[in-house]
């Protein structure tokens, strides 16, 4: 044979540009402008909680893990997000941990990559919360102008040691402040991001364009966040309209919390939502329904990482129920 | 892959085993009969022999908990809520075990010092039952103690073994009202804790609920000079 | 009736048999295998709590008073024969219903779920409202963890999960992480 | 005490012997009625069986061949699994012989391996032999031949299949069961499982003659009909270019009959087949100067 | 499906799989006895009785209740079944399993009760529940049933033996790490950060499911056979990069 | 009524027509070889009629059909039969094929009609001609077209459709035809209206072809009731069930026909070989091919005689590029990757594309994802995702159990999969695993 060796495959012989660790480092893109704007409000203590999460993800997917795994980006997107649950104040080597739960146990003992059915991040979140519930639900305040550089809280503290929360100026987030005080805060405020909580709930409106960024190019499923800010809002102004003083609004509702990063980023995690389209709606509504009744009569003043989990929980469910109508199943229909 | 399927001539077939007899149904009767009966006997005896141990562990823990909330009092009377009353025996052919009951601590002469009220309802995980204190001439709290809780261990345990938290419930005017730490202001006001608010609240709650039901009768039961 | 909401939703999710206070994992590990079976065995479980604890409220009504040392003999032979009898009287009613429901019948026998139904029920002193409410929530509770173990188990049976963690661990895992999420439902309906 | 009275301890043991005889009575009642009987050797031989449910034996699953030998219908040493200890436990429970089975043992109808048979193009996809044997016939340059990717290994379960270094699978004889998995495995259809007094092989399939055949793999059954000649007669036949034993006549089936195979395609077997890169080159000359 | 032939009534196999247990008896005692602790341990290797497993061992002092109760009742049942194994119809054998193991449930109830009404309570309906515990009514039916008072006994206790340290190993390494104390003595000194999950119920699930990932490394240290030479399957990232 | 002439899904690959899409129809010089397998249509394959040594002229039979769904085979070229035997198929088998030297002094002219003129004929003759000329369906399914044009009696054929999408990436073949043979086209549709005995035709062309729908519209017989829908450049607007949502809004259900909703999908092509089988009265021997990609030198759209070998027509397009790396029979979407280029062209072979080394799709997978993207782009809406997850535990069962029978292997899910998964491959080799082996009892 005088030509080259050929190849044989199947067909078909093209394939879209899109390839799963295209996908993975765009979604980690589309992340580094909501870090940036998490350190600008906490300070340098954002870029080492974040980090401290990341590097218990990609360690423990680089040891454990096969080998090669952590190029597909999907640990390291893992290890941001949990890191932008996470409050600022946070011991490091407990944001660490979490990395490696959510990872190890989230993730790995199911496979690895695309087997997983809960979300990974949010699951090492849930572990720590309830390994640390104090640790987790002490806010640093927003750093104003002067103290930037001040690291928020415990960072340092060292591993297996109760942090002393040395001299942080903490404060109640807008969540638990609706909730235990009936005190609302400014919808200016939850949109920009200079409120308390979490590293990742700070401007609605950032990530609001960073994930629609994703939803443009295909990387996430739109039904997703829409489903969940249509039901939340529709739940949030019923309810509103039914005793105002202990149910806040639709915006306050969509805006606060991690409602916003929780629909955009973690919602919408390809591998723990619904493959079908009927599917990512119904998912979307209850993750929603789930976060107002948690935020409404649950004990906890925020319900977003526990809604999503439990309707993981229910995705293979989902999947099941809502095969799409297979086409020549509908009943013969003559043109006259 | 065919070849040898059956046996060859020379094996020979396996013995069919016999099926063996049925059993009389009398002996069914008398297994289980004389069974259940020596059981009986046994459960009766263990019960009989174990109950004053059971009855005084409860008692001595039911003490303690008074002696707790009323500061150490003298001694103290079991009094019976029958229908709008506080009864010092149990109305004829009822169970007082049936009755709820309140305990009325007397100081030293005699002199009562307040009423010991066990009162529950649901916590943050599962029911909070607590016993209180309870002094209707200042209408102020002795002091709280919790029975049983299943908060989370680290955050709502904090109520009963917070010190911080428990103290507070020794002066405190009724009805209380929670506040944020560090927010205290008037004598009504108890600090709730932190990271506990639901836990602090369910205490509150449990407590002003049950003298809003029992506050009348103990009132009561003072002014008519029983006490 | 706020109270029965309370109980309803407090046996069904905060306090779920099996996610929350272990009880009844047998079935739990062992037939959440396939959906359809979860599905039926949460019926069949449920059906046996609410008899149960209809028959429990009798006993402790008008025979138990009396002899509290005979209380676990009597529910355990209790709940042992009225399985039976349900077994036989569904057998007699509807084969279709019998081969839906019955099968799974003797395995609840020796499921602790039923009998720690009985024992709660006596221990908090339930109505009879309260304790049917009560097996109605619970059974519902353990139906929904079996379901939502079944379909996570459907769906991880075609995932590479390493030799190591295969099985009984794994099963493991996920109901650590459904419990974990479970713990969201805390405090519901009682912050007031 | 209260508790401890003589009526007390009466009453109890009164209450629970009646309900203990009340449910006596219940179970005569229903053990009358609905009484099955199985014989428990069944059980007993099952629990002896290796449980792998292999098939081959030719039952759908071990409890089946358990009822069968305890009715008298399978001779303990069909299970080709269980150890001949195992097996001479059953049948001595069991009060029978324990019979004999002919050893058979998978065979693969293909000497090609990489070394003589090379492969034409490249295969990109799924790395499975029933995938490749899908695109275009897969990567091997013989359209018959073994395509290496190994699903009849994974396919065994007794781990009697291991992949050499020519990529050709070789049946270890001595753990292969028989149970034919690697038959229905292989998308060329070139495993055989047959009796191992079968010693007579021919180790190719392919329907190519002479040149042609040769071209693609040089341990290929050319169709010269050498062997057909010196076998004794009827034993070989040539059909479509390729030889093939008639194994009613195995009984007369000589080493002979290979000697002058030109390729080395036909070959006389004990025990394990040659088919490693070197086993092959004995019998292709030129290959071996 | 047997054809009838001469029945000879004394047939070694007419006791069916009892006979055959007889038959491969020579078992001697120390396994009876060992077996339970490890190579069989009902919970660890069998997963019997889960349920008190993973509900009382958020403690250490709670895991060795529960353990010493489900090992009197355990050793307590299989002395009196295996004694009268031979009286019990098999019609009711069931039935009068339940009946003797209910029986010594409740003594152990009322004894605790008696003895440490704290852990007692802590232990919750898992004192009763021990009536429904696998391990208990399985080891009647598939020992006790059986075989002689004495090999009973042995197995019993070894069975109980085994329940116990799981328990011990579940509550030691939960009680540790959720709450730094053991047997409620502080071991880490007071700033040590508890992971308050372990005392949890997810944290019950996860010990567990950890203490079986061990166990099955342990057991699979042997090396894997390399069956194909070839990658098979997808060939997945990691093994092109 | 808004009428919208599309489906559902589907995906939108580059076009890459552009390199042929210009490109006049040529005639390809005759080669020392033809090889014509007895297998070129869906069937039982043909029966030989000649011996090797034999002297056959163009457009004798060589083989002759056998059976009611076969068709005869035909000499593609004047020359001497050299051997009946063994030889590589395109579908990578071994299969027997009839070999020609073709004779190098022959002027290849045509024996006088062997198919008779079709005006006079009535619908029995005409496909009764069709069948005698070894027709088949040149979209690449190669069905013997006179099945397709008598129906059974139990159904009613109320339109024709004809296939004018070309919806696979880089192939021009139809489109060419429809530019340069308008008028073939249109009698062939008469000829098919005639033979079905149908009043109404329609010819369905993707947008991207502008200067064929214009060709085709104004060519249009205005006695008959004929006309042309543009559709949006979709892949596969092409399959006949997609093209039948498309332009009628009838579904065909799920293991039925196009003859089940009252219709009958002929391709542009096929119509105008009718067409011009009748005009010429030669028999199918040569059809139009368009050999392109990145990896051939000189792209072109070429008449081809049925069994001209992958080589010689490589060859006379220049040969291919240094990096030319695959050889696909068909077009990049559905088409057969070639091992051989021994391998002949056989009659349902619509393109030629070489794929050069950076085209080719990579070689690495990763696991699923889960993204869904699979199943907002199969058309016959399966879940490729879980019969993907499915076929990789060789779960073959239950695939059939979730609708595996509907999978028409367009490739669309592969396509389309971020995670390079073979989606469709694994769906073809369990429908060969599920015909194989048949469902344990
Ligand atoms: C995406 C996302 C999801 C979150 N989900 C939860 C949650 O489910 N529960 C929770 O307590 N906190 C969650 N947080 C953090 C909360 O916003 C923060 O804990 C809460 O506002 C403070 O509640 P607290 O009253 O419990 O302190 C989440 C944060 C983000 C960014
Ligand atoms: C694992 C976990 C356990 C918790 N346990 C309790 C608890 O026992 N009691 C309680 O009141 N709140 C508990 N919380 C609730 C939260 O901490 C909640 O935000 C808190 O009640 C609000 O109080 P704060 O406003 O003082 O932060 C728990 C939360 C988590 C995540
Ligand atoms: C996925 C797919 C795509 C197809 N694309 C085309 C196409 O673009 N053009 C075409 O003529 N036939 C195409 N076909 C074939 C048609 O479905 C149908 O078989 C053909 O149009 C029938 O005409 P014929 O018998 O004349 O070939 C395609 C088939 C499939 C399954
Ligand atoms: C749009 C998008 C959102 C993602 N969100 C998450 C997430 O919330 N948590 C996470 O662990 N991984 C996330 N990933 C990464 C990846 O899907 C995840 O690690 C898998 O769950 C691991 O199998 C996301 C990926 C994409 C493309
Ligand atoms: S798969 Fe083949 S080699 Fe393996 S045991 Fe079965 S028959 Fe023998
Ligand atoms: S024998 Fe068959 S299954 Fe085995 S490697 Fe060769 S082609 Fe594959
Ligand atoms: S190949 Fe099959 S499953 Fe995939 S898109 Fe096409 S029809 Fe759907
Ligand atoms: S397109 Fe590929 S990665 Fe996405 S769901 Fe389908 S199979 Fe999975
Ligand atoms: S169900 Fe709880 S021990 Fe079996």
């Amino acid at each position: 044979m005088s030509a080259p060796r050929l190849l044989i495959t199947a067909s078909p012989h093209l394939a879209a540009g899109d390839s799963t660790p295209r996908i993975m480092w765009n979604v980690v893109g589309s992340l580094v402008p909501i870090l940036a704007a998490a350190t600008y409000f906490f300070g340098p203590s954002a870029v080492l909680v974040v980090a401290a999460a990341t590097a218990g993800a990609v360690v423990t997917e680089h040891s454990c893990g096969g080998k090669g795994t952590v190029g597909d980006g999907s640990a390291v997107i893992t290890g941001i997000l949990l890191g932008l649950t996470l409050p600022a104040g946070l011991p490091l080597w407990m944001a660490f941990v979490g990395g490696a739960f959510g990872i190890g146990i989230g993730k790995l003992v199911f496979g690895g990559l695309g087997q997983n059915v809960f979300n990974p991040a949010l699951l090492g979140r849930a572990f720590l919360q309830a390994s640390f519930p104090v640790a987790l639900t002490t806010f640093p305040a927003p750093a104003s102008a002067g103290d930037w550089w001040r690291l928020g809280g415990d960072n340092f503290a060292l591993p297996f040691v109760t942090a002393r929360a040395l001299d942080a100026v903490t404060s109640a987030t807008p969540l638990g402040r609706m909730k235990f005080e009936q005190a609302a805060t400014p919808l200016s405020d939850l949109v920009f991001g200079s409120t308390s909580g979490s590293l990742g709930e700070t401007s609605g409106l950032l990530i609001l364009l960073c994930g629609g960024y994703l939803a443009l190019r295909n990387f996430l499923n739109w039904r997703i966040p829409a489903s969940i800010f249509a039901t939340a809002a529709l739940l949030a102004t019923l309810l509103h309209a039914l005793d105002p003083a202990r149910h806040s609004g639709a915006l306050f509702t969509l805006f606060s919390g991690g409602l916003m990063l929780g629909a955009m980023y973690m919602a919408t995690d390809l591998v723990t939502s619904p493959v079908t389209n009927l599917g990512c709606w119904i998912f979307g509504a209850g993750v929603a329904v789930l976060v107002v009744v948690i935020r409404s009569w649950g004990g906890l003043a925020e319900g977003v990482m526990y809604s999503i989990l439990i309707m993981n929980a229910l995705v293979p469910y989902l999947n099941r129920c809502t095969q799409p109508r297979v086409f020549g199943s509908r009943p013969v229909r003559r043109a006259p | 892959m065919s070849d040898g399927g059956a046996i060859r001539a020379t094996e020979q077939v396996p013995v069919p085993a016999p099926q063996p007899a049925e059993v009389r149904a009398s002996r069914l009767l008398a297994t289980l009969g004389v069974g259940g009966a020596v059981a009986g006997v046994l459960l009766v005896i263990a019960y009989g022999v174990t109950l004053p141990r059971i009855e005084a562990n409860r008692a001595r823990v039911l003490h303690l908990a008074i002696n707790e909330v009323l500061k150490a009092p003298e001694r103290y009377d079991t009094l019976y809520v029958v229908g709008k009353a506080l009864l010092r025996k149990p109305p004829p052919g009822v169970d007082p075990k049936k009755l709820e009951q309140v305990y009325l601590g007397y100081g030293a002469g005699g002199r009562p010092v307040g009423f010991a009220i066990v009162a529950g309802a649901a916590g943050f995980q599962d029911v909070i039952r607590l016993i209180f204190g309870y002094d209707p001439k200042t209408h102020e709290l002795l002091g709280m103690k919790v029975l049983e809780s299943k908060e989370t261990p680290g955050l709502g345990d904090k109520i009963e073994k917070d010190p911080a938290f428990v103290d507070q419930f020794r002066g405190v005017r009724v009805s209380l009202v929670g506040v944020k730490k560090g927010k205290r202001s008037s004598p009504r006001e108890v600090e709730m804790i932190t990271g506990a608010t639901i836990s602090s609240k369910a205490v509150i709650r449990i407590i002003n609920d049950a003298l809003e039901r029992l506050g009348p009768l103990v009132d009561g039961y003072t002014q008519e000079g029983k006490g | 009736m706020g109270d029965l909401v309370w109980i309803f939703f407090s046996s069904m999710v905060v306090n779920n048999f099996t996610l929350m206070l272990f009880l009844g994992l047998c079935p739990f590990l062992g037939v959440s295998g396939k959906i359809e079976t979860a599905l039926r065995m949460g019926a069949a479980n449920t059906f046996v709590l609410v008899m149960t604890s209809l028959a429990v409220w009798v006993l402790n009504t008008f025979i138990l008073s009396h002899a509290p040392y005979l209380r676990l003999i009597a529910f355990i032979i209790v709940i042992a024969s009225l399985v039976q009898i349900v077994e036989m009287v569904i057998k007699k009613l509807s084969r279709a219903l019998f081969r839906a429901l019955g099968i799974y019948l003797p395995l609840i026998t020796t499921n602790c779920a039923i009998l720690a139904l009985a024992i709660f029920q006596t221990n908090r002193d339930y109505t009879l409202a309260q304790g049917l409410v009560f097996a109605v929530g619970s059974g519902g509770g353990l139906a929904l963890a079996l379901v939502l173990m079944a379909s996570i188990r459907e769906s991880v049976e075609l995932a590479d999960v390493p030799a190591l963690a295969q099985g009984t661990a794994l099963v493991l895992f996920i109901a650590g992480s459904l419990s974990l999420a479970f713990m969201g439902f805390a405090g519901l309906l009682s912050s007031g | 005490m209260e508790a401890l009275s003589p009526t007390a301890i009466l009453g109890s043991s009164l209450i629970l012997g009646g309900v203990g005889l009340f449910f006596a009575a219940l179970i005569a009642v229903t053990n009358r009625k609905f009484r099955v009987w199985e014989d428990p050797r069944i059980d007993a031989v099952a629990g002896l069986l290796p449980g792998a449910n292999c098939g081959a034996c030719g039952q759908p699953g071990c409890r089946a061949f358990a009822e069968q030998a305890v009715a008298g219908a399978m001779a303990p040493a069909r299970c080709s699994v269980a150890s001949p200890d195992v097996r001479a436990e059953i049948a001595e429970y069991l009060g029978v012989d324990v019979g004999q089975a002919t050893q058979r043992v998978a065979r693969l109808l293909c000497a090609g391996g990489t070394d003589v048979a090379p492969n034409r193009v490249e295969y990109h996809g799924l790395r499975t032999c029933k995938a490749a044997a899908a695109v275009s016939g897969g990567h091997k340059g013989c359209a018959w031949g073994c395509l290496g990717l190994g699903d009849c290994a994974v396919a065994c379960t007794f781990d009697a299949i291991w992949m050499n270094e020519v990529g050709l699978p070789v049946v270890v004889p001595e753990k292969c069961t028989a149970c034919g998995d690697c038959v229905r495995a292989c998308p060329k259809d070139l495993f055989v499982v047959m009796p191992m007094e079968h010693k007579l092989l021919v180790q190719c399939k392919s329907l190519l003659e002479g040149e042609a055949a040769e071209r693609l793999c040089r341990v290929a059954c050319n169709g010269c009909g050498k062997c057909v000649v010196d076998a004794a007669p009827g034993v070989i036949e040539m059909k479509n270019g390729l030889a093939v034993i008639d194994y009613a006549r195995n009984d007369l089936a000589t080493p002979a009959a290979t000697r002058r195979c030109p390729t080395g395609a036909i070959v006389w077997v004990e025990g394990a087949q040659p088919l490693s890169a070197a086993a092959t080159r004995r019998f292709v000359p030129e290959v071996a100067a | 499906m047997s054809q009838e032939m001469s029945p000879p009534p004394p047939h070694p196999a007419a006791h069916g799989a009892d006979g055959l247990a007889e038959r491969r008896r020579a078992v001697p005692p120390n396994v009876d006895l060992v077996k339970g602790v490890w190579r069989e341990n009902p919970v660890l290797i069998q997963l019997l009785g889960l349920c008190p497993t993973l509900a009382v061992t958020n403690s250490v002092a709670n895991s060795v209740v529960m353990g010493i109760a489900t090992f009197f009742v355990l050793v307590g049942s299989s002395l009196l079944v295996s004694t009268f194994r031979r009286r019990i119809p098999n019609e009711v054998r069931i039935a009068t399993y339940i009946l003797i193991i209910a029986t010594f449930v409740t003594i152990a109830e009322f004894a605790l009760q008696a003895l440490v009404p704290g852990i007692y309570k802590a232990l919750g309906p898992f004192v009763a529940l021990i009536v429904v515990n696998c391990i208990i009514l399985g080891r009647q039916e598939a020992f006790a049933g059986r075989n002689p008072v004495g090999r009973s006994v042995l197995d019993a206790v070894g069975m109980g033996a085994g329940f116990m340290i799981a328990l011990l190993i579940m509550g030691s390494v939960r009680e540790i790490l959720g709450s730094g104390t053991f047997l409620g003595v502080s071991l880490f000194g007071p700033r040590y950060e508890p992971w308050v999950i372990m005392v949890l119920p997810p944290g019950g699930f996860f010990t567990l499911a950890f203490v079986l990932l061990t166990i099955s490394w342990w057991k699979r240290r042997q090396p894997a056979l390399a069956k194909a030479a070839e990658p098979r399957g997808l060939v997945v990232a990691e093994r092109a990069a | 009524m808004w009428s919208r002439l599309n489906f559902r899904h589907g995906v939108h690959p580059p076009e890459l027509k552009e390199l042929t899409a210009g490109i006049p129809i040529r005639r390809v010089p005759f080669a020392d070889e033809v090889v014509l397998p007895l297998r070129q249509h869906t069937g039982k394959p043909a029966r030989p009629v000649v011996r090797p040594g034999a002297r056959v002229e163009r457009g004798d039979t060589v083989a002759e059909a056998d059976g009611y769904v076969s068709t005869p085979i035909h000499a593609s070229a004047a020359g001497t039969v050299r051997d009946i035997g063994l030889w590589p198929h395109p579908d990578g088998s071994y299969a027997l094929a009839i070999r020609i030297a073709v004779d190098r002094y022959s002027p290849q002219a045509a024996r006088p009609r062997l198919v008779p003129d079709w005006t006079g004929l009535g619908p029995a003759e005409l496909i009764e001609a069709i069948r005698q000329a070894g027709v088949v369906g040149l979209g690449g399914a190669a069905f013997p077209t006179h099945v397709k044009l008598s129906p059974p009696q139990d159904v009613t054929i109320d339109t024709i459709l004809v296939n004018g999408c070309e919806c696979e990436p880089y192939l021009t073949t139809d489109h060419r035809t429809m530019v340069e043979y308008p008028e073939r086209v249109q009698l062939g549709i008469r000829i098919m209206m005639r033979c079905l005995g149908v009043s109404r035709a329609v010819v369905g062309i993707e947008r991207n072809k502008p200067d064929a729908i214009e060709t085709i519209r104004g060519t249009l017989p205005t006695d008959i009731d004929v006309t042309v829908e543009p559709l949006e450049v979709k892949y596969p607007q092409g399959a006949e069930k997609m093209l039948i949502e498309s332009l009628l809004h009838r579904e065909v259900p799920s293991g039925k026909l196009p003859m089940h909703v009252g219709v009958v999908v002929q391709n542009v092509a096929s119509a105008a070989t009718i067409a011009e089988v009748f005009d010429t009265g030669l028999p199918l021997i040569e059809r139009i091919v368009t050999v392109t990609g990145r990896g051939i030198r000189r792209p072109a759209n070429l008449i081809v005689p049925v069994g001209m070998k992958l080589r010689d027509l490589l060859d006379a397009c220049g040969g291919v590029t240094e990096d030319a790396k695959e050889v696909v029979f068909g077009g990049p979407m559905m088409g057969l990757a070639q091992a051989h280029l021994d391998t002949p062209l056989v009659k349902g072979i619509t393109g030629v594309v070489v794929l050069s080394g950076a085209e080719v799709k990579p070689q690495v997978s990763y696991p699923c994802i889960r993204c869904g993207h699979c199943l907002d782009a199969c058309p016959v809406f399966l879940n490729p995702q879980l019969l993907g997850q499915l076929a990789l535990k060789e779960r073959w069962n239950e695939m059939e159990a979730n609708h595996l029978v509907d999978c028409m292997l367009c490739g669309c899910c592969s396509y389309t999969c971020p995670s390079n998964i073979p989606l469709s491959q694994l769906f073809a080799l369990a429908k060969s695993e599920l015909r194989r082996r048949p469902a344990p009892i």
